[in-house]
């Protein structure tokens, strides 16, 4: 089958979905319509896609994209990818758990990493971060607030051993020390050389 | 004969329901001492082994059960104070008349043989007493096939 | 089958590897611990564990030429290296500092893999093993220069081959240097 | 009354529900993994897995590095067959960059790759029964075969466990005639050691009590569940990833795939023990065809592996997937063709096959739920990455 | 309190040393045999020179009560060497070998490790119980030794009950279990301890049960009395080698295993299961008490085990107390295989065998016991072995439930 005929297919059994081709995969332009194409390719006896291999998200800047790999355990077929993509600031699809058990531990790894909100997820938490945890740490612009503070013990360490702390650092590493505050951040591994 | 009473009064008084059950222990370990002391050592062991093995077991068990009891907060006491204190007169104002009517001899049994030995309980429970007993294991049967029918239903 | 047989049947294998722990070597089911210290399992030539910089001769003379290629490439970033300049402040191509953070590099072997210079190699000691976590494992450039014998001594076939062909490509070199001093020549 | 007796439902018998909060140090989830479980006397009604002690986002590491210099990074994920990670990861790439991989080069990653297998399910299967309360016997059998494959692999690649040994386009480094001589001794004398094992193992009946009808996981819940690898065979349904995608060149190796009949624990451990005869079988066949010479790295990607940082994979995106032990392990990677994939996610097998840890421990004891944690066989470096 | 000590009673000795005269061979071995006795008559002799008669019974009772004392720790540190040693062949290792040759320090070692270790007490404990339960365990531990018949004449305090003695003191040590795990305040602890109570209640009853056909031959409850009716055929008449004794035998033993709380019936310090049970929020020398307990107690039942089924002392050559010790630490080593073997049961199945499978094999056994007193010898070896493996087979069927199924496996090419 041809990308062409199986959109087709896919649009004249549900009509009113958009759909589009992007690099082998199949995006789906209104992310509400998703749990119905999935349904339909789980259902329907030409795909049979029973088996959801992976769910991740992706951070394409402009817009977040949640990508389906669906595979058929029945007919041995697949991969058949699907997409969606979703405004950064209103990250909402619908969620597959219902139709696919597999979905529910990765959604809430995508939840947790890019910030898109599930809806029906049985039980949408963070997974991997804590509780509390703010921010979405696999998106492009998080930035990793502590990575620029040293604590000041640290620098004076690394300083004996000749290692060379840049003086932004060392700076703000004195300002905390001075309001009395130990920087709780740790170390970052080895501070970047310069 | 002071720890066991000691023990007793613990048993009923102290707060913690834990606590009680052991000093129920001690107790009982106290009256296997005072068997000893009377060469009664069948009677001592078989006390130690039904009362602390196996029935404070079962009692330590139940409240390891319920609820909320490893909860420190829960109040363990009950306002039934006075009646025991009442029910345990009325008790002893009926020992009282037992205890006078019972002739006390001086010199306890001297022979240790005389009574209570293995041979002479086995001859009287199963010759002398052999009703009672029967009668004693059917209903302990019965009892033993109830359980299992209550305990069998849940796993149907 | 009696219930039961079963585990008296793994009772016996395991009585059975009792005896034979006794009276049988390690391949028959006797004892194949390797009591360490004492006695060691022969070092695989290909073994690698932490890096180290080779010299040839002395150490002043080590290969590495601060080029940074390592460092950068290293996928925890535990290498770091700071190029030594002469008195003019023109840059040398040797290293002032060559440090390894120990704690953490992961023995990947990219730095040896990268490296353009063959000065770079996964050394087989692994026993620095000692009582203080930070200054103890941070390798500066003194701790970390062996000879080249020593890469020879650990790794023969390696260094042999490395060997060859950095003779060759000097002599490659060397030719091409003739070549061009005697294309220069006739200018 | 009748409702005073019933120990289904845990309100009737007023007995006091427990929380238990099983890990993250406990001796048995396998690492920093933990549960919240609720029970009832022994039974459990609830159980919530905890996970992320052990999260280092992985992803975003290989995000910000070159994708060359991410493989030793893989090598953490599922610290105990880090040659199946590999295998994946450069199957993914070489999608993405399209790079053929040379033949004698293909034959070597297949042996890694099975003999990995072995390793695998011989010290699953030991950790299973450490679970179960056997004190470290099977374990400590399966180890001494175990560490006759590590040292193959030390001497292969440098590790016993961190091999980082793949490269995109082939291998790092030649496997000499006497290495490949010794992996044939190794897989001649696997079977007897496996026979022993079976001997101490398969029929015990304690083993048997504690393994039959505990943890079923049906058929379409399987499915459903997206759960992978021997688990999957376990519950019977016929999908092994070497089949069906033939990757690499599975296509040429005659095996059978072992299904179960309940998807029990026992289930479960047998069908590892199969898959193992069937993996000796794959080894067999590929040392036998295996071309005594020939590239280990293709010629596109030869130049590369000085310098990891030139290699540019053009835009696009590739799924690459293995069948790991532990069940399906896909790598998804985005280029945007640059030296650092624009993303990079793994689909990790034991993270995804705990989805359904709760509906197979409902209503066993507390000491099943270790069992069936075993049986799952997760490794917390790949539930949590 | 009872008085009557083995010094106090007249020794069959007197009369057999006459015969031990005749050669040196025989004489020597009569006093190797009572060597310990000897010992004790020749302490007692001196001392009786200067002491008043009540001092002298306080030294007799002395001796043998810091006999046991040195013999029962001694016994555990030296248990958990042989454990370790044992289970280490058993996985091909080595087992433990640094300290001293052979390692043969190592008990010691660990001993002063236990002592320098911080002791820890949780904040939420039962203080005073979480204090006493350690010596509440070791106590009825060291007191079944009194009981314990270790060679001729070498019983402690030979009560005429010693073998309901023996159960009764060691069915209290549930209560020390419940006072560790519930003074702990830890959930695990719970568990175990809950674990502990239910197994203990349920295996002392097929254990009680399966000792009832040896009370029922040897006519007595009293330890010695029982290995004395194991004496003939040159010490060689075992209970054990009767059908019913051997069945009660395994019953007993298994039962005895899980009394002591070892493996595959370890469940209420099942180690990956509630991480220690009910110690699991001891340390130091508390830990070390707990420890000391279990291998007593894995001591004493192999040696009751002994006394009843393998005719105790009794044996041909040897002195008695090496026999004694002999068996009883083969039924130790068996104890370790068991651990080196297998996994572990869970708590229904443990159960389900008390009550489904044991109990009812304990009863046949009694009545098969009782078939064999009343039969003439043709007709009771015959009738009771086919009638006990009629009952076996009966409850194998009946249990279906823990008989492993038979599965078969397909193959998809």
């Amino acid at each position: 089958m041809t990308p062409e005929e199986i959109k087709n297919k896919i649009q004249t059994a549900l009509p009113g979905t958009a759909l589009k081709w992007v690099r082998d995969t199949l995006l789906i332009e209104n992310p509400q319509d998703l749990p119905k194409v999935a349904n339909f390719l789980k259902t329907s006896e030409e795909f049979r896609f029973d088996y959801l291999s992976s769910v991740t998200g992706a951070d394409y800047l402009q817009y977040l994209e949640a990508v389906y790999h669906l595979y058929s355990m029945e007919k041995k077929t697949g991969p058949f990818v699907l997409r969606a993509r979703v405004g950064r600031d209103q990250a909402r699809i619908p969620s597959l758990v219902p139709l696919y058990r597999g979905a529910e531990y990765q959604e809430r790894e995508a939840y947790d990493t890019y910030g898109i909100i599930f809806e029906n997820h049985p039980d949408l938490r963070r997974i991997f971060m804590w509780e509390g945890f703010e921010g979405f740490p696999m998106r492009k612009d998080y930035v990793q607030e502590d990575s620029e503070i040293l604590e000041a013990s640290d620098i004076e360490w690394l300083e004996k051993h000749q290692v060379q702390v840049p003086e932004g650092m060392k700076k703000r590493a004195e300002e905390l020390k001075k309001q009395g505050r130990r920087a709780v951040a740790e170390r970052p591994g080895q501070p970047e050389p310069q | 004969m002071g720890i066991s009473l000691i023990a007793g009064v613990a048993t009923v008084t102290l707060p913690n329901i834990f606590h009680a059950t052991l000093s129920l222990v001690a107790a009982l370990l106290g009256i296997a001492g005072i068997y000893l002391i009377l060469h009664a050592e069948f009677l001592a062991v078989i006390q130690v082994l039904l009362y602390v093995g196996a029935v404070v077991t079962l009692i330590i068990f139940a409240i390891m059960l319920t609820e909320g009891i490893s909860n420190k907060t829960i109040a363990q006491r009950n306002k039934l104070g006075p009646a025991a204190v009442g029910g345990a007169v009325v008790f002893l104002a009926a020992l009282w008349g037992v205890i006078r009517s019972t002739p006390w001899p001086i010199q306890g049994g001297t022979s240790e043989n005389s009574y209570a030995t293995l041979a002479s309980l086995a001859g009287s429970l199963l010759g002398d007493y052999i009703f009672p007993f029967e009668v004693i294991s059917v209903i302990l049967i019965a009892v033993l096939i109830g359980a299992i029918v209550i305990a069998k239903k849940d796993s149907v | 089958m009696i219930f039961g047989s079963g585990v008296l049947r793994s009772m016996l294998i395991t009585l059975k590897n009792f005896f034979t722990s006794y009276f049988k070597g390690p391949e028959e089911g006797g004892i194949f611990t390797v009591e360490y210290p004492e006695t060691r399992l022969p070092e695989k030539e290909r073994f690698r564990n932490f890096p180290f910089l080779v010299y040839d001769r002395n150490p002043e003379n080590l290969r590495c030429v601060a080029c940074d290629i390592c460092a950068k490439e290293c996928p925890p970033k535990c290498i770091y290296i700071v190029r030594e300049f002469d008195k003019e402040g023109r840059p040398l191509k040797r290293p002032a500092v060559f440090d390894i953070d120990f704690t953490v590099c992961m023995n990947c072997g990219i730095c040896e893999e990268a490296c353009p210079f063959d000065a770079i190699y996964m050394d087989h000691e692994f026993e620095i093993a000692g009582p203080e976590r930070q200054s103890r494992l941070l390798y500066h450039k003194d701790d970390l220069l062996k000879s080249n014998e020593y890469f020879h001594k650990i790794r023969p076939t390696d260094a042999t081959a490395i060997d060859q062909q950095r003779r060759e490509a000097e002599e490659k070199k060397k030719a091409a240097a003739e070549a061009a001093a005697k294309a220069k020549q006739p200018d | 009354m009748e409702k005073i007796f019933s120990a289904r439902d845990p309100s009737a018998l007023n007995t006091e529900t427990l929380e238990i909060n099983f890990g993250p140090q406990h001796p048995s989830t396998h690492g920093v993994f933990r549960m919240n479980i609720v029970c009832d006397g022994e039974t459990v009604v609830s159980l919530k897995p905890v996970m992320g002690y052990l999260h280092r986002n992985h992803e975003q590491i290989a995000e910000n590095m070159s994708y060359a210099a991410s493989m030793p990074y893989t090598d953490r994920l599922d610290y105990f067959n880090s040659m199946s990670n590999n295998f994946g990861y450069s199957l993914a790439v070489e999608k993405l960059a399209n790079i053929e991989v040379p033949e004698r080069a293909q034959y070597i990653r297949v042996i890694m790759a099975e003999l990995t297998r072995l390793v695998n399910h011989v010290s699953v299967i030991g950790f299973l029964l450490n679970d179960l309360g056997a004190f470290f016997t099977p374990v400590l059998y399966a180890f001494r075969e175990r560490e006759k494959i590590l040292d193959i692999f030390e001497e292969v690649s440098g590790a016993r466990m961190m091999c980082n040994y793949f490269r995109f386009g082939g291998v790092k480094y030649e496997i000499q005639p006497h290495i490949l001589q010794r992996i044939k001794e190794i897989v001649k004398k696997f079977p007897k050691f496996l026979e022993e094992f079976e001997a101490l193992l398969s029929k015990n009946e304690i083993l048997c009590m504690r393994c039959q009808n505990v943890g079923v996981l049906p058929k379409e819940l399987a499915v459903s569940a997206s759960i992978t690898g021997p688990m999957l065979r376990a519950s019977g349904v016929d999908y092994d990833i070497r089949k069906v995608d033939k990757y690499s060149i599975y296509g040429r190796f005659k095996f059978r795939i072992p299904l179960g009949e309940k998807g029990d624990v026992y289930d479960r451990y047998y069908v590892r023990i199969l898959e193992m005869h069937e993996s000796l079988k794959i080894l067999d066949q590929a040392l036998k065809d295996i071309p005594a010479t020939g590239e280990l790295v293709s010629k596109k990607m030869a130049p590369f592996l000085k310098s990891p940082r030139n290699f540019k994979p053009p835009v696009g995106e590739a799924y690459g997937r293995v069948e790991a032990p532990k069940g399906e392990l896909g790598f998804y990677v985005v280029s945007d063709g640059t030296p650092q994939p624009w993303r990079y996610h793994v689909r990790a097998p034991s993270f995804i096959n705990l989805t359904i840890l709760e509906d197979m421990c409902l209503g066993h004891k507390i000491a099943d739920v270790i069992v069936i944690l075993g049986s799952v066989d997760i490794v917390l470096g790949e539930v949590d990455h | 309190m009872d008085t009557r000590f083995p010094s106090e009673k007249a020794y069959p000795f007197d009369s057999e040393s006459s015969v031990g005269m005749k050669t040196e061979k025989i004489f020597s071995m009569q006093t190797l045999d009572q060597i310990f006795i000897i010992a004790k008559k020749i302490i007692l002799g001196v001392t009786g020179h200067f002491l008043p008669d009540w001092a002298c019974l306080l030294t007799s009772i002395l001796i043998s009560i810091s006999a046991i004392a040195v013999l029962g720790p001694f016994t555990m540190m030296y248990l958990t060497l042989l454990e370790r040693k044992v289970i280490g062949r058993m996985q091909n290792r080595i087992g433990p070998n640094r300290v001293g040759k052979w390692g043969l320090l190592q008990p010691f070692a660990d001993g002063i490790k236990m002592l320098t270790k911080e002791d820890i007490v949780p904040l939420e404990a039962d203080k005073v119980i979480h204090f006493l339960a350690p010596l509440f365990i070791v106590m009825p531990a060291l007191l079944v030794f009194a009981v314990i018949p270790f060679g001729r004449n070498m019983t402690a305090v030979d009560l005429n009950v010693g073998l309901l003695f023996f159960i009764a003191v060691s069915s209290t040590t549930t209560i020390a279990i419940f006072m560790a795990s519930w003074s702990s305040r830890n959930k695990f602890s719970l568990l175990g301890g809950m674990r502990s109570a239910a197994q203990m209640i349920s295996y002392e009853i097929p254990m009680v049960l399966s000792v009832v056909p040896v009370i029922m031959m040897a006519g007595s409850l009293s330890t010695n009395s029982i290995v004395e009716a194991q004496s003939r055929w040159h010490g060689l008449k075992w209970f054990v080698f009767t059908p019913w004794g051997f069945l009660g035998f395994i019953i007993f033993f298994l039962c005895a295993v899980a009394e002591c709380n070892r493996s595959p019936f370890d469940l209420p310090e099942g180690e990956s299961e509630i991480v220690a049970g009910f110690h699991t929020e001891y340390s130091g020398m508390k830990f070390a008490l707990f420890y000391m307990a279990e291998f007593m107690n894995s001591f004493t039942l192999s040696g009751l085990a002994v006394t009843l089924f393998l005719g105790g002392w009794q044996g041909p050559f040897l002195p008695s107390w090496i026999w004694f010790f002999l068996k009883t630490y083969a039924l130790i080593f068996v104890m370790i295989w068991f651990r080196g073997t297998l996994p572990r049961v869970r708590v229904d199945q443990l159960m389900g065998l008390a009550w489904k499978f044991l109990l009812p094999l304990t009863l046949a056994n009694l009545l098969v016991t009782g078939f064999w007193y009343f039969t003439s010898r043709p007709v009771r070896i015959a009738g009771s072995m086919v009638l006990l493996a009629l009952a076996f087979w009966i409850l194998t069927k009946l249990n279906r439930d823990v008989v492993p199924e038979k599965r078969v496996y397909h193959f998809a090419e």
